[in-house]
């Protein structure tokens, strides 16, 4: 248990990097192993990369809200944005056709290979919501 | 991110280390476009300063692979970190890829 | 004095380490005289665990370096060790040879 | 000053290596420095090797006696042999062709770069002598 720490960061792509140490350095308090450390990293970044891609649609439309805490031997994270109401149910898993070669979808997969749990949501007053859940070994 | 690119009489060899996020990976789309607008379609990119890679950066790597590959070339990996070869197998891209664990043979691949 | 071939696609990297003496410098020959008898002629010598050459390890270099500039291809020195480095320049051969400081850039020459 | 030091070995190419052994050990004992010790090594190994090749003719055909004394200053190295006689007046300096590539005379060459002095000399009952003088710095 603990309160939620949070940043919030400018919708720009060079600054996720601090989100992400901001998230990384939450982890290592929380105790998470150097592997479940890099999980972490890695949602936060396709996470916020996602928001300024999709949600907002490009760099310098809205802030990004990160948070982290530890929650019933879980490590969360919240990102919060303003833009475009999102729900993930209708994409499809990535495909990678050898042949073709047309990449997408990858950032979703990884949210939810690496973390245990990933879930969306919108609301008027407070925008989209992404709670992501790493259980602590 | 730091790269730097040698090239060689047929093989562009690129050398990328530090982070690759969404924030640097249109620099690494850059490096590759310029190399391929050159007519250069045999890369082999090494890897293994790469100290962090998210998808955005193998949407970077796979877009030279595919413009290499319809000119006959190929964008071949060598020395993988850790941490990229784990983002590889991630997204199922260690089977598109061919993957060397030294830059000699890599570049001795083409 | 040891040797050890790997071959890739166009060029094979022939790594050779100890002493090439008149007394082992025929072994180095038959090596050589394997890879161009079987049409390999584009061949990076990587001399760098050699702790001695002798007339008799020159000869064979040259003599293969013939034999493949005959078709087209070259006998090229990567790394060579110190000790290479002056007989080379001893004997002259220095400027006969092309000669890489690393390994990639001798295959990537090709 | 010092009494020669002899080691002799059978006319095959896989015994010079200990020919130029004992000839290092002698350099190192005589305190001559790493490049020095380097050349004379090489002199020792190339005159043997003539000796096979030129004045035997081919292997196994006789011994080889090297020998290895401090005088005036200088590491001198003798190597005699019992094979044709020998007058490298008439031998050429090597010529390297970059076109042609032909090579040879390449052993003499090195005797004579790296020593300070290099001189053959024949006599009926001794054969061949080579004599080769390295100054010590
Ligand atoms: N935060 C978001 N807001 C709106 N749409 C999103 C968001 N995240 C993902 N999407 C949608 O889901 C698709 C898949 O996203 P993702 O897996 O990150 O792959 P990519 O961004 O490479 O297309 C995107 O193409 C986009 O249409
Ligand atoms: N010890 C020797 N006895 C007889 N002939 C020799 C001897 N050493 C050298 N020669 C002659 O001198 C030539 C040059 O010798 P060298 O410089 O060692 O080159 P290489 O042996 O490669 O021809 C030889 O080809 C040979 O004809």
């Amino acid at each position: 248990m603990g309160r939620p720490r949070r940043l919030t960061i400018p919708g720009r792509y060079n600054k996720i990097r601090r989100a992400c140490a901001f998230v990384v350095a939450g982890a290592k308090k929380a105790g998470l192993d150097q592997k479940a450390i890099d999980d972490v990293e890695l949602a936060c970044d396709e996470a916020c990369s996602n928001v300024i891609e999709h949600a907002y649609e490009g760099e310098g439309r809205g802030p990004i809200e990160v948070s982290w805490q530890v929650q019933d031997q879980s490590f969360v994270i919240t990102v919060r944005d303003r833009g475009r109401p999102f729900n993930p149910d209708g994409v499809a898993t990535p495909h990678i056709d050898p042949d073709d070669l047309k990449i997408g979808g990858l950032g979703l997969h990884f949210m939810r290979q690496v973390m245990d749990q990933v879930s969306f949501s919108f609301n008027e007053n407070h925008g989209n919501t992404l709670v992501m859940v790493k259980r602590i070994a | 991110m730091e790269i730097s690119v040698q090239s060689f009489k047929r093989v562009e060899l690129l050398s990328v280390s530090g982070r690759i996020d969404s924030g640097t990976a249109p620099q690494l789309e850059e490096s590759l476009r310029q190399l391929t607008d050159n007519g250069r379609h045999r890369i082999v990119a090494e890897l293994s300063g790469v100290s962090y890679m998210s998808s955005a950066g193998l949407r970077a790597l796979v877009g030279a692979l595919r413009e290499c590959k319809k000119h006959g070339g190929e964008v071949v990996i060598a020395t993988p970190s850790e941490r990229v070869a784990d983002v590889l197998k991630l997204a199922g891209l260690d089977a598109v890829f061919q993957v060397f664990g030294d830059t000699v043979s890599a570049v001795g691949s083409f």
